[in-house]
Order: C-alpha cells, then sequence, then structure tokens
C-alpha cells in the first residue's frame, strides 16, 4: 500500500506540487493525468526518491521513504520509467535488465524468484534485439525496454511516466495487455501518467487529476470523463 | 682483438638530452682510429629518450654485443642497474657528467665518473663567492631534483659558513619555476640585504630569477651549480649587469682552453657537438683507452679498471690532468668557477677546494 | 603590511594568468565538451614564432607580437581542423587522448627541428619594467597581465550571453546536431571558439615569453595543467568561474608559497593540490557552478 | 520455472575466463616469439610491456567500469614497487640507502612472498582512503581528484626522503622475476579484470557511468561498486609495480610520474577504455609501434638506401599515431567489444 | 516540393529504410505513419542529413544530397525532432532566438517570439526558465515554437503531439491546418493516426522500412481496417 500524504515541491518561484496525497493499494492501476507543467513527473519524482519534497510523506507500507534518495525507494521496491527516456544507452537490452536484477536478486530476491527473463523479452518483443545495445532501439522499443527494466526490479510499486508516449493505437493497446498482465501476475501497485486518453481509460481502475501542482479530481474513470472541470482545464472535450 | 667495444644508449631525446656526450665521443674516437694507437674504438650507440627501461635494454644488447664499456641516461635509476647488469659480464660503466654522490655510495666496484660530486663542486664556488667579499647568503633548495637541487646549496652554505660566512635564510622552490615574484618580495624584505643568493636550479629558471631580483633593487650575487651552464644564459638574461653578478662552478672550462678547442674542432668536422659534456666525454674515452693499453687488454673490463685505477695522471683532451688514485670511482680535478665580464664569461677560479662537506 | 601588499599583488599576477589560459580551455569545453590539453602547445607555437622571426632577423616587438598572437590562433583553427573535428561526437576521454596526441606532437616537432634545450627570446625584455609606487613594486607586466584579463573576461562573458553565435556555443555544447538543425553553420562555431581560445593563448605567450625571457619545447605544460585545474575549482565549462578558479590559484599557490614554513617547502604542491581536492570534494560543481535540484530533468 | 531460470542466467564466469585467455592471447604470442628468438635485450623490452599491460588493465579495471579518466594509477605502481622494495631489500643494503627510516624498517627484511602480501595490504589501506574521498565525486571533478592525487603523492615520494630517497634511485631490490613469471602475472590479472567486467557488478557499475540517476534508481550502489573498482584498479596496477621492481631491481618515484601516467592513459583509451582486449591491444600497439619507429630514427639502411638519422621522430609518431587511432576509431580500437566477442558474437536466445 | 526515391538507410548491418520512394508537392500536407521501428524517424535524418543515406533527395527539384544539414535547413527547412531536443542549458527565451537563427531578418524576431507566446501561453510564463527542466510536455510546445521560428517553407514534424495534453493537441493540430492554409508544405510523422489523417492531404504507411500502403489521406482514414493491420509492428 503506497499512501503520499501532503507532499509539496517549490522550484525557485513555481510551485510544482501543492499538499498532494494519494493513495495506491497492491494490485490497483492507478492514471494520473492533467495538463502539461501540472506537476505529474514531479511527484513521481517525490515518490521515486528522485526529488526531496519541501514537505509531507510518501509511505510504503507504513515506511516512510520520502527524502532519502533514489537508492532507498527502489531498495523497497518502488521502480519507475522516464518520461526523457533513461536507458544504458552503450549496454545490451539484456544487460540494461540484468541491472536491475541484479538489485533486485540482492535486495528482493523473493519479488523476483518467479521472473523469467527470456520469457519477458519475448513478452515485450525485445527478444531479437536482446544483444544490442540499448541506443539503437527506435523510439517506441526503447519504451518498452524502460518498463521491462522496472519489471525486472521485481517492484511492489511501479512507476509508469508516459509510456504509451510515441506508440499508435494498435501499440498502445497490446501495451495495456502488458501492463495489465504485469499487475496480474506481480500484484503491484501501479501509477500511470499518459496523455493518451484510450490507453489510460482503458488501463486504469481509478484516476487522480492534477492541475497546477494540486489534486483537483479523483475517481472512478467513468466519473472523471465527465467531470467538466476536468473537461475544462484538460481534454478540451469528452473523448 | 684490439677493438675497444663501446656502448652507449645515450639520451639523445628527453629530458636528459642536454646532458649527453654521445657526438664527442663519436668524434674522439673517429680521431683516436685514425691515428693508430694500436687500439681501435668501435662506438655502439642509440637514442634511450632518457627513459631508465629502454637504457637498461639498449645496455643489455651492448653486453651482449660485447661491449665491455657501456653507458647511458646519466641518473642513478639507470646507471646503478646497469652497472649491476655489467658486473655479470665483467664490464664497466662509465659517466662522463654525472654528479650526484650516490653513485659514489652505492657500492659499485665497476663504475667510473668523470667529474667531481655535486659538493666538491659546492665547495669550490664557496671559496670563490667568498673571495668575492660575500659573507651572507641565501639558499634556494628545492626537492624537484634530489640532492642536486636540495642538498648541493646546503653543502654550499656549510663550506661558505667555514670559510666565515653566513647563511642567512632559506627558501624553498620548484624546478620550472617562471615567475619568483613571491620568493623575490621575500628577499625583498630582508634586512640586510644578503650578498649571495645560491641555488641549485636549471635555465631558464635562475635566469629569470637574477633578472627579477635587480628588478627588485637587489644588489648582490646570484650563483650556483652547473644547472647555469647553459648557452642560452646570457641571452636570457639579457643584461651584462645582472650577468656580472653571477657566477656558477662547471666542469670544464670552454672558453680559450683546450675544451673549447676540442668542440670547434668537431664541429668543423660535422659532429653535432652540445658542449661541454661532449669535451668530457672525449676525457673519459680517453682515460679507458689508456687504461686499456695499460692492462694489455681490450675485453677484460676489470683488468682495465684496475689499470685506471692505478696510474697515476691522464692526460685530458682538454687539457689538465686527472688521477682516480685516491678516490676510485671519482677524478680529483679543479673545478672552473665561471663569471662574467662584459657579457662574456670568464674563469675566476679553478681549484680543487680543500674542504669537502659530504663525500669521503 | 608593504611585504602583504606586494604578496597580493603577486598572487593577482600569477591568478591572471591562470584566468587567460583557463578561459581558453573553459571556452573550448563549453562548446564541445573537449578537454584540450595541447592549449599549452598553441602558447608554445606563439613563442616559437617569436623565435624563429629573431632568427629570421625581424625582432622588433611591434611586428613580433601581433604576429605570434596570429600564429596561436592560427594553430588553434589547425588543430580544430585537422584533429578534433574528426572526434566530434567521440566521448570526453577521446578528446582528451587526441589533444594529448597533439601535444606530443608539436613537442616533438619543436624538438626535432629546433631544439631540445631552450632558446633565449629576449625581444620583450622591455615589458619587464619596475614602476615604483610609494613602497610598492609594480611590475608593468603584471598589471597589463590583470588589466587584459579583466576585460576578456568581461567580453567573452558578453559575447556568450548576447550574441547568436554566443549562444548557439552553449546549445552546441550539449547537442550539436541540434545546433546544425537550426541552421547554424557549426563547423563555424567551433572554428571560432578555437580561434578565441588560440588568441587567449597567443596573448598569454606574450606575456609568459616576455617574462621567461626563453623558450622550451614543453614549456606549455605546466601552465596549462595549472589553468585545467583552475577551470575545474571554477566550475568546468563556466566562463566566470575559470577567471575566478584562476585568481583562487593564484592566491593559493602565493599564500602557501609565502606562509609554509621553509622545512615543510618540498610539501608545497602537497599542500596546494590538497587544498583544491578539498574544495572539489566539498563542492564537486565548482565555486561558481550552481548545484540545483534537477529531478529527472537536466541542464 | 526456477530451473529454466537458472540455465538462462548468463554464465558470465565462464565467458569471462575463457574470454580472457583470448584476450591474453595477442601479448603471449608476441612474447613467446621474442622469448624464441634468444635476444636478451628485447626480453628486456618485452617485459616492460608485460609491466605496461598489467598497469593498463588495471587502469581499465577503474576507467572502463565507473567512467573518466584516471591520473592517479601510477601512484599505486609506485606504491606496490617503493612497498615490495623498502620491506624486501636486505638490511645491510638498507643501512646504505635508507639508515633513517621511520617505524623500524631499516632493520626489516623480509622474503620477497612476505613482501608482496604486506605491499597489498598496504595498498588496500591506502586505497580504501582515498577511494572514499574520490568515489564521493563524479564526472570531471572526479578526474581533477585523481590528478590531485598523483600530484599529492609524488610530492610526498620526494619529500619523504628517509624512506623514499626522494627522487634519488631506490637500489638493491631483489631480482628475480622472469618473463614468464611476468607472463602468468598478466595473464591472472587480465582474467581477474575480465571477471569484474562481466561480473553484474561491473554491469551495475558500467550502467552508473551511462546514466548515473537511472542506475540509482534501480538500487544500484554506486558509492561502493566505484570504491570496490578504484581498490581493484589499485592492486592489480601495484602488483604491476612490485613485478617491476623485482625484475629491475632500482626504482625512481620519477619514472612513475607524467609521462608514465599519460603513456599509459594512451595506450588505454588508444585500445578502447571500454574493454580489457582494448588494454592489451592498446599497449601492444604503442609498444610496437614505438620500437619499430626507434629503428627508423638510428637511419637504417632501407633498400640499400642509408636513411638519415632523425631522434625524436619517435614522439612526433607516437603524438601522430594517437590522432590517427582516434580518428578513425573515436571510441577506441576494439571499442566495447572483447575479442571474443568479435570470434564468437552473443546472440539472442530466440528460439 | 520534396521529392525521394530509393532512401536506403542502414546502421552498420541493420537496414532501417530499405528503398522507401516518397514525394511532397507545394502546400500539401503529408503523414507517415507507421509502427515503432518501421523507419520514420531515420527516413527524417536522412533528409536533414544527419544520417548517412544512399538514394536520391531533390528540394525544390534541385538535389541536396551533398549538402551539408545546415545548408539544408537554410532553404526553408525545419524539423522538430523526435525526442524534443530542447538546448536544455538555455532558456525558453534563448531556445527561440537559435530557432531564427537561419532568419537573416532579424526586424521579425520580436513579432515572432510574441506569435510563439500567443500559441503557447505556458512558454510565455516560462521565458526565462532554463529549457531542460520544463516539464515533458512543455519542451514539446517549446521545440514546435522553435521550429517555427524560421518561417519556414517546408516544416517536418516527429511526432508533435508526443507527451501534450489532448487541449494542447487540439491546438497544434489546428494550427498545423491553418499553417497549411497560408501554404506551408508539412510532413508529419505521427503516431496519432486519426489526427494526422484528417489533416493532411495524402499519407505513406511505412513498415519495417518499406512502403506498405499510400494513398489520399481520406481514402485510408474510411478503411481503418487495413492501416491497423500495418500498425501492429
Ligand atoms: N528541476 C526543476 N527545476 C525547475 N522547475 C521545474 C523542475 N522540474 C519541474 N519544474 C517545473 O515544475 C512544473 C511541473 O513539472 P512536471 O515535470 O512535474 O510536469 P508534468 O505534469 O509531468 O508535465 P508533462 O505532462 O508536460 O510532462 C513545470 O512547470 C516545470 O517547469
Ligand atoms: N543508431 C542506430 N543504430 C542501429 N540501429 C538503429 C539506430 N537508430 C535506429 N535504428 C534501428 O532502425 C530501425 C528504424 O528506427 P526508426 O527510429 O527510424 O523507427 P521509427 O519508425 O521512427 O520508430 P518509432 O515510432 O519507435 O519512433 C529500428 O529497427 C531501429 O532499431
Ligand atoms: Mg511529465
Ligand atoms: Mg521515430
Amino acid at each position: 500500500m503506497l499512501e503520499v500524504r501532503g507532499i509539496g515541491k517549490q522550484f525557485g518561484g513555481v510551485s510544482a506540487l501543492r499538499d498532494v496525497s494519494l493513495e495506491c493499494r497492491k494490485g490497483e492501476i492507478r492514471g494520473l493525468i492533467g495538463p502539461n507543467g501540472a506537476g505529474k513527473s514531479s511527484l513521481i519524482n517525490v515518490i521515486s526518491g528522485v526529488l526531496t519534497p519541501d514537505k509531507g510523506a510518501v509511505a510504503l507500507d507504513g515506511r516512510n521513504v520520502a527524502g532519502k534518495g533514489p537508492e532507498v525507494a527502489a531498495r523497497a521496491g518502488i521502480a519507475r520509467t522516464f518520461q526523457n527516456l533513461r536507458l544504458f544507452a552503450n549496454l545490451s537490452v539484456a544487460q540494461n535488465i540484468e541491472v536491475a536484477l541484479t538489485s533486485a536478486r540482492a535486495l528482493r530476491p523473493d519479488a523476483v524468484r518467479g521472473f523469467d527473463l527470456h520469457a519477458e523479452m519475448v513478452a515485450f518483443s525485445l527478444i531479437a534485439r536482446s544483444e544490442d545495445a540499448a541506443r539503437t532501439l527506435s523510439y517506441g522499443d526503447q519504451r518498452r525496454l524502460e518498463i521491462l527494466r522496472a519489471l525486472a526490479l521485481g517492484p511492489s510499486v511501479l512507476l509508469l511516466d508516459e509510456p504509451a508516449a510515441g506508440m499508435n493505437d494498435v501499440e498502445s493497446a497490446a501495451l495495456a495487455e502488458l501492463i495489465r498482465g504485469i499487475r496480474d501476475r506481480f500484484g503491484c501497485a501501479i501509477i500511470v501518467i499518459d496523455h493518451d486518453l484510450h490507453f489510460i481509460m482503458k488501463l486504469s481502475e481509478r484516476i487522480t487529476v492534477m492541475d497546477m501542482g494540486a489534486v483537483i479530481a479523483e475517481g472512478p474513470v467513468d466519473a472523471i470523463r465527465r467531470d467538466p472541470k476536468v473537461i475544462e482545464i484538460y481534454l478540451g472535450s469528452t473523448p | 682483438e684490439n677493438t675497444l667495444v663501446i656502448g652507449l644508449a645515450a639520451p639523445l631525446t628527453g629530458s636528459y638530452a642536454p646532458y649527453n656526450e654521445a657526438r664527442g665521443v663519436q668524434c674522439e674516437a673517429d680521431r683516436i682510429n685514425k691515428a693508430n694507437e694500436g687500439i681501435t674504438v668501435k662506438v655502439l650507440m642509440e637514442d634511450s629518450r632518457s627513459d631508465p627501461q629502454l637504457t637498461l635494454s639498449l645496455a643489455q644488447k651492448y653486453l651482449d654485443d660485447k661491449a665491455v664499456v657501456v653507458h647511458g641516461t646519466p641518473f642513478p635509476d639507470s646507471l646503478i642497474p646497469m652497472a649491476k647488469m655489467a658486473e655479470g659480464y665483467n664490464a664497466l660503466v662509465y659517466s662522463a657528467q654525472i654528479t650526484q654522490v650516490e653513485m659514489h655510495e652505492s657500492g659499485l666496484t665497476n663504475f667510473l665518473a668523470n667529474v667531481v660530486p655535486d659538493d666538491v663542486g659546492a665547495s669550490a664556488l664557496a671559496s670563490a663567492v667568498y673571495a668575492k667579499g660575500a659573507r651572507s647568503v641565501v639558499l634556494m633548495t628545492s626537492d624537484s631534483a634530489g640532492s642536486w637541487s636540495a642538498k648541493t646549496p646546503e653543502w654550499f652554505g656549510e663550506a661558505f659558513e667555514k670559510l666565515g660566512g653566513k647563511v642567512v635564510g632559506r627558501l624553498n622552490h620548484t624546478i620550472g619555476t617562471s615567475d619568483w615574484s613571491p620568493q623575490v618580495a621575500n628577499i625583498q624584505a630582508m634586512s640586510p640585504q644578503p650578498d649571495a643568493v645560491d641555488i641549485c636550479s636549471v635555465v631558464p629558471d635562475v635566469a629569470i630569477l637574477a633578472r627579477q631580483l635587480t628588478a627588485a633593487g637587489y644588489k648582490g650575487l646570484v650563483v650556483g651549480c652547473d644547472g647555469f651552464d647553459d648557452p642560452s644564459l646570457e641571452a636570457t638574461v639579457g643584461d651584462n649587469d645582472v650577468l656580472s653578478r653571477m657566477m656558477f662552478n662547471t666542469h670544464a672550462a670552454m672558453v680559450g682552453t683546450p675544451a673549447g678547442e676540442f668542440i670547434e674542432s668537431c664541429k668543423a668536422d660535422g659532429y653535432k657537438v652540445n658542449g661541454i659534456f661532449d669535451a668530457l666525454g672525449a676525457d673519459m674515452l680517453r682515460v679507458l683507452v689508456d687504461g686499456a693499453k695499460d692492462a694489455g687488454t681490450t675485453t677484460d673490463g676489470a683488468k682495465i679498471l684496475a689499470a685506471i685505477q692505478a696510474r697515476d695522471t691522464f692526460d685530458l683532451v682538454t687539457g689538465g690532468k686527472i688521477s682516480f688514485k685516491k678516490r676510485l670511482t671519482w677524478p680529483e680535478r679543479n673545478v672552473p668557477v665561471i663569471g662574467f665580464a662584459d657579457g662574456k664569461r670568464v674563469l675566476v677560479q679553478n681549484i680543487f677546494p680543500d674542504f669537502i662537506p659530504h663525500s669521503k | 603590511m608593504d611585504f602583504v601588499l606586494q604578496q597580493i599583488l603577486n598572487a593577482l599576477a600569477f591568478g591572471s594568468e591562470y584566468a587567460l589560459l583557463a578561459l581558453g580551455l573553459a571556452i573550448v569545453f563549453s562548446i564541445m565538451g573537449l578537454v584540450n590539453f595541447a592549449h599549452g602547445e598553441i602558447i608554445t607555437i606563439g613563442a616559437y614564432t617569436m623565435y624563429i622571426m629573431i632568427v629570421m632577423g625581424l625582432g622588433s616587438p611591434l611586428l613580433v607580437i601581433p604576429l605570434a598572437v596570429l600564429a596561436a590562433v592560427l594553430g588553434a583553427l589547425a588543430f580544430e581542423r585537422v584533429a578534433f573535428r574528426p572526434v566530434r561526437y567521440a566521448p570526453t576521454s577521446t578528446g582528451m587522448l587526441t589533444a594529448f596526441g597533439v601535444s606530443i606532437l608539436v613537442q616533438n616537432a619543436f624538438l626535432l627541428f629546433i631544439s631540445a634545450r631552450p632558446r633565449a627570446v629576449s625581444v620583450l625584455g622591455g615589458l619587464n619594467v619596475t614602476v615604483w609606487v610609494g613602497p610598492l613594486r609594480l611590475q608593468l607586466l603584471q598589471i597589463l597581465e590583470l588589466g587584459v584579463s579583466l576585460v576578456v573576461t568581461l567580453g567573452l562573458i558578453l559575447f556568450l550571453t548576447r550574441s547568436t553565435l554566443g549562444l548557439a556555443m552553449r546549445a552546441a555544447a550539449r547537442d550539436f546536431a541540434m545546433v546544425r538543425l537550426v541552421g547554424i553553420r557549426a563547423n563555424r562555431v567551433i572554428a571560432t571558439a578555437f580561434g578565441i581560445s588560440g588568441l587567449l593563448a597567443g596573448i598569454a605567450a606574450v606575456f609568459i615569453v616576455a617574462r621567461r625571457g626563453s623558450i622550451e619545447p614543453d614549456m606549455g605544460f605546466m601552465p596549462v595543467l595549472k589553468a585545467f585545474v583552475a577551470c575545474v575549482i571554477g566550475g568546468f565549462g563556466s566562463l566566470p568561474g575559470a577567471a575566478v578558479g584562476g585568481l583562487l590559484l593564484g592566491f593559493i599557490e602565493v599564500g602557501i608559497l609565502v606562509l609554509l614554513p621553509q622545512q615543510w617547502g618540498g610539501l608545497t604542491d602537497a599542500i596546494v593540490f590538497a587544498l583544491i581536492a578539498l574544495i572539489l570534494v566539498t563542492r564537486p560543481q565548482g565555486l561558481m557552478g550552481r548545484n540545483v535540484e534537477l529531478g529527472d530533468k537536466e541542464r | 520455472m526456477t530451473s529454466t531460470n537458472q540455465s538462462r542466467r548468463r554464465p558470465f564466469l565462464r565467458r569471462a575466463v575463457l574470454g580472457g585467455l583470448m584476450t591474453a592471447l595477442p601479448m603471449l604470442l608476441v612474447c613467446i616469439a621474442i622469448i624464441a628468438t634468444g635476444e636478451q635485450w628485447m626480453v628486456r623490452l618485452a617485459y616492460a610491456g608485460v609491466v605496461a599491460v598489467v598497469v593498463v588493465v588495471g587502469l581499465q579495471i577503474q576507467m572502463g567500469n565507473s567512467g573518466g579518466v584516471s591520473f592517479s594509477h601510477t601512484v599505486f605502481v609506485a606504491i606496490g614497487a617503493y612497498a615490495v622494495a623498502i620491506l624486501s631489500v636486505p638490511v645491510q643494503m638498507k643501512k646504505l640507502i635508507i639508515p633513517n627510516a621511520p617505524f623500524g624498517l631499516a632493520d626489516l627484511s623480509l622474503s620477497p612472498a612476505a613482501a608482496v602480501l604486506v605491499a597489498l595490504l598496504i595498498v588496500a589501506v591506502l586505497a580504501v582512503i582515498t577511494g572514499l574521498v574520490i568515489v564521493r565525486v563524479s564526472g570531471i571533478a572526479a578526474d581533477i581528484l585523481t590528478l590531485c592525487l598523483q600530484i599529492i603523492a609524488h610530492s610526498v615520494f620526494m619529500y619523504w626522503t628517509s624512506l623514499f630517497r626522494g627522487s634519488q634511485a631506490f637500489f638493491g631490490i631483489p631480482q628475480f622475476m622472469t618473463l614468464p613469471a611476468a607472463l602468468a602475472v598478466a595473464m591472472a590479472v587480465i582474467i581477474g579484470a575480465r571477471i569484474f567486467r562481466d561480473s553484474p557488478w561491473g554491469v551495475q557499475l558500467r550502467a552508473s557511468s551511462e546514466n548515473l540517476l537511472a542506475a540509482r534508481c534501480f538500487a544500484v550502489n554506486v558509492t561502493r561498486l566505484r570504491l570496490l573498482a578504484w581498490i581493484l584498479s589499485a592492486l592489480a596496477c601495484s602488483i604491476g609495480g612490485m613485478i617491476f621492481a623485482f625484475y629491475i631491481g632500482t626504482i625512481n618515484a620519477q619514472s612513475f610520474y607524467f609521462p608514465y601516467v599519460f603513456l599509459t592513459v594512451a595506450m588505454l583509451i588508444l585500445g578502447g577504455m571500454n574493454s580489457v582486449s582494448g588494454a592489451v591491444v592498446g599497449v601492444l600497439i604503442i609498444s610496437i609501434g614505438i620500437e619499430l619507429i626507434r629503428n627508423l630514427e638510428n637511419g637504417p639502411v632501407l633498400f640499400g638506401i642509408e636513411l638519415p638519422t632523425l631522434y625524436g621522430l619517435s614522439g612526433l609518431a607516437l603524438g601522430a599515431v594517437i590522432i590517427l587511432g582516434m580518428v578513425l576509431r573515436p571510441a577506441g580500437i576494439m571499442g566495447t567489444r572483447e575479442f571474443d566477442d568479435i570470434l564468437f558474437p552473443r546472440r539472442p536466445e530466440t528460439e | 516540393m520534396l521529392s525521394i526515391s530509393n532512401l536506403v538507410v542502414a546502421y552498420g548491418p541493420v537496414l532501417a529504410v530499405r528503398g522507401l520512394s516518397l514525394e511532397v508537392f507545394k502546400g500539401e500536407a503529408v503523414a507517415l505513419i507507421g509502427p515503432n521501428g518501421a523507419g520514420k524517424t531515420s527516413t527524417i535524418m536522412a533528409l536533414a542529413g544527419l544520417v548517412p543515406a544512399r538514394g536520391d533527395i531533390l528540394f525544390d527539384s534541385a538535389p541536396i544530397n551533398s549538402l551539408s544539414t545546415e545548408d539544408r535547413v537554410r532553404l526553408g527547412i525545419a524539423l522538430c525532432p523526435e525526442g524534443r531536443r530542447v538546448f536544455v542549458g538555455l532558456t525558453v527565451l534563448e531556445n527561440l532566438v537559435l530557432g531564427a537563427a537561419s532568419q537573416p531578418d532579424r526586424s521579425r524576431r520580436k513579432q515572432d517570439i510574441d506569435y510563439c507566446f500567443d500559441l503557447f501561453p505556458r512558454l510565455a510564463e516560462r521565458r526565462d526558465q532554463v529549457a531542460g527542466t520544463l516539464s515533458g510536455g512543455e519542451q514539446q510546445m517549446l521545440a514546435i515554437a522553435r521550429a517555427l521560428m524560421s518561417r519556414p517553407r517546408f516544416l517536418i514534424l516527429d511526432e508533435p503531439s508526443l507527451g501534450l495534453a489532448p487541449r494542447i493537441i487540439e491546438v497544434i493540430f489546428e494550427h498545423i491546418a491553418k499553417l497549411k492554409a497560408s501554404g506551408m508544405t508539412i510532413l508529419l510523422v505521427e503516431q496519432n493516426v486519426g489526427k494526422a489523417l484528417a489533416i493532411a492531404d495524402r499519407a505513406y504507411v511505412l513498415a519495417s522500412g518499406s512502403l506498405r500502403a499510400t494513398g489520399k489521406a481520406s481514402d485510408l482514414a474510411a478503411d481503418p481496417e487495413t492501416i491497423s493491420a500495418y500498425l501492429g509492428g
């Protein structure tokens, strides 16, 4: 169970996060949407320990991990992808995953006991490229590799920052299936940011909407889809 | 066979390039061979790039090629192992120019130098400086070049105090200094001003020091060791008045002496000689050939060495005589102290000092 | 008191020479991530140009100074064209080694074709004039050096923040191809940077030769090593940082030389560099580098 | 499930050892050819080359995995050499060279084997101390820290004359090493470097040098791994120093200073710092190249024409080779590949 | 205006584009679609001269194969690349100024900047923020605005909607339509196939480096099954 409570974060004059709270249960897929610059990535940065919040706490199963650095968050089982890709460009696809797997085997052996690298690479259509350097993959493949690498940490919380960016409808539908499969097999809590509404609405059970650093709406997909405030600042029209 | 084979792993390039004697040896060898003295000299020579490892490899090659005398980069970390290696071949190692005291302390039994150790030179300089009227001196020392730069000024001080002078200060520097203003400010702040500043360093460092001291109003002497002996000294100082207050000890006087004539005539014959070290190299070759004659062999290094150490005097190419009888690994020979008059080098003094601060 | 003032002046003069060189390194680094160890050889080229001109009998300072600076600029441009352009997209270590290569090549060329030994160059001796202001001994050379570094630093900062070419230089450091994609002639941008660094090295060469009165094939190595350190303590790639780092290094060096008891004199270098290490460990981003929290962003 | 999982684990150890043997092969062949000629002086040159292999491979452990450039590896070469020298020189010799050595070292003489063990311990301790400072910093600031370390260490070698003899040579070290023995040591170091590089930790460390933030987000303990690489590298380099001292018998801190730093760094980057094979190739190319060109300097007779002597040519050529090498292969000759990656490429296991 | 024939792009042994021919006429908007790894970005990078390629590329009927990237851009081409590639160390404003670098006429720069700020008010708020610290979508806006700053004749957009909120996507596509109406020629790579086909005159469908289908955009849009068949990757 992930609990985010009262997070605030300022960058100079910009309030990127204002008193943000959010919960995500094991096995839940939570969508996170909002206009550009709303603070979604910043929130993920805080949860994953990449940013130190000015105030507030991030509790995983009751233990606070906020502000202790990304290593602590990762050891607690929080894995993430990056909106601007951050692969190990000159390592092979297999090695990229191995980096996470090595940590997991040392720190959370139970979580990756059943992890079958080969089968996962097949599932993510990366097997043919497994020995190629990550930098040689196309943008979409690189995104899938980021997800798979996060998965190899055996996460209890998986944070996906725009995983479907750069994918077309067919590809993002397949990706949604893949993520759902992850939830079913690993039972982790998943927070997904994306601007592809088909994708996010098909995938998540509940959606949190942010604007100007604050949560402005929260609820089941259908309610959000019809929320006039959400339509006005984010959607533009009903999808 | 009456051929004396000599192997030179000469530092033709690299940091010791200014100190190689290879072309002088070559020049003298050709002359000896032409003169039909009964012994012919064969010189094997390659560039050691001043690299100890390469020096040793080359020495190995020469020894395997039957060289009975070898020489390499003039620095102990080349020459000491080289001498050890040569022991196994019954060969001997010489150096025309090495002044480091440790060469004579390392217990080598097959080594010969052609110059006096640093402390002897410093003592000779001290007597000349004292004679010039200086009574107080500031010593400038540096760890950059071992005992040469660190201890030689101290030995100078020891000899200078023995004569009745006084060391009034010590300052530190690194070799390669091209701006002395902090040290100059230190000396400038001394009262009274010292009569002399002694330093063992290289050109251009010492030239800049002299210039900057003078610019700061210093009127005393700037003296030092063989590092001053570089043809570019005068032009780098660029001022006859400053030069007239400089003095240094070296290994052989050049101007208007047989050494100078030797260098000029080799140059005329097309050898790319550098200067003083070539003359010293030629001297050394002379000693070796004469020693071989005495010993009646060109292939037994030990016998040649014994003959050299037994002989009373050797006549040198550069004029003068030396003998190894007393010190065995280095010769008692006069130490020229050079000064300047009207921007030209002049021989100020040429004696062997009474007091030897360090060497046995 | 006079002694202290005198030493402060000396430190400023030391520092401004490092600053001048550090700026030359920083401008090249800031646009193409190249740690140009061959910067010292640009100085050497300037210096040997003076020597060659004197040998050819063209020894007037009015002729020697501009031509030496010009030679340094051309040298820098030539290095860029021949050696650095092909490794432009390569990792930092590659650029660094290429620069070593250039440095070795140039040093050995002077060694082979001129001499391994120092050669006197005394035409600029005239700059070594001492002026007394009360008890203070000011060297014309020191004042010139200080002034020139100041002007050059300010000029460069203005250039880099105000002109399009300057903006392009800053942008090129991170994404060279994108700079070309907005239609900027990238080769020209980089050549300009090298030209400027050559100019700075040329000016430094004039000062260095004026003071030394002598040249050697490896005369550029030590000053540039120090300048490199100055760059890093100032915050590598930052021009004001390079200038400040240079001055600071000057103060550290002179300070240690003056304050350290003589029996520890041999440890001067150790203490200077231990201080630098301390600065780096406490402020790895450099004195002028800002440590901003970036999160998953970059800058 | 578990069994497939096991079988799919990458068998890095086997690959690293076999690959390491392949990596060492060119060095072995060259040395065997030289031994076969029976020319003692060439054996000496080859020995210097083997020492360089050990040092450059040691450097690779640090640079190739942590990223960045190191200017301080030769400090450990020097410490290794001095440590065994100080510990193993016979007592009577010590009376001559370091009579005032501190810690009672003047009256102590160990067997070479014991000296090596103690020396390794000393190096490890010093590596931990320096490493703890250096691994805290990354990027170019870390490079400069290593530069500082080099200068500080050199300054101490020069200053502490009662122990290191300053810039005077330290002589009298037992000389028992031979080229075959050195080759065996070098092979062990190469295989060790390969094991570290290919191990999960090696991969994690390389990942952190590619993208530090991402590595931290995957719980990679960057500081600890960097420290590990630093220590292993220091040990390997110090072993280079030891076999050097035990062969040549006389050492001097000057010969481990900048020229040697630059030469070894050049060898590594030219060969390709990201692979151990690159380290070996770099040493071979530069050593053999310089030796060939040196022969041209002496004015050899080629096709009946006597060429002029050109001293300084080998320096010129070294510079040219470096520039050319980098221009043609900016990632180094081997790039990120090992010999075995070329001969037996890894293939995806598509069934 | 642009005509590509038999374009081949290879990265070592990997063939990314295998003999593609493609044409864009003056004033037209053409969409280039295809699954991940199809070779869309490679095609565009080849056009810009940033990856080595074989084949003929004609712009305004003149071959541009031998021109440098910057010279191609100076012919009036602007590219908004994949992955945004804003100048991370420069401010928003400085990024825009550099975007206009190929425009010799400086007098219009101020006006153009205001125009971009009108289009993306968010950027106006952030004008002095260092671009690297913008949010992903803000960077995307900046990348598009930067491309517009040069007033190109031929605009190439590689996935302009990437990472943008739905409302902003609307804005962008409206704006692309406006640009087209004003006579600008546009080549659009887009994963949002519906939107791309709605705005384009014609489209090319690429998969595994080769052309799979081409035709009028409206025809293709009317036949979603066929398209989906190619988009599976
Ligand atoms: N390191 C930083 N320094 C300064 N400002 C920052 C930093 N990181 C984020 N910001 C600002 O904080 C705001 C929130 O950014 P964030 O990346 O969280 O947005 P987002 O919701 O992920 O948007 P998008 O959907 O466009 O990715 C933005 O306006 C951004 O400019
Ligand atoms: N630098 C590279 N080295 C090797 N292969 C590469 C490189 N860049 C791209 N590729 C390969 O070329 C093919 C085409 O890639 P490209 O980026 O052009 O596809 P794309 O159509 O733009 O895909 P996406 O929609 O994911 O952006 C892919 O198989 C990719 O792996
Ligand atoms: Mg975001
Ligand atoms: Mg693409």
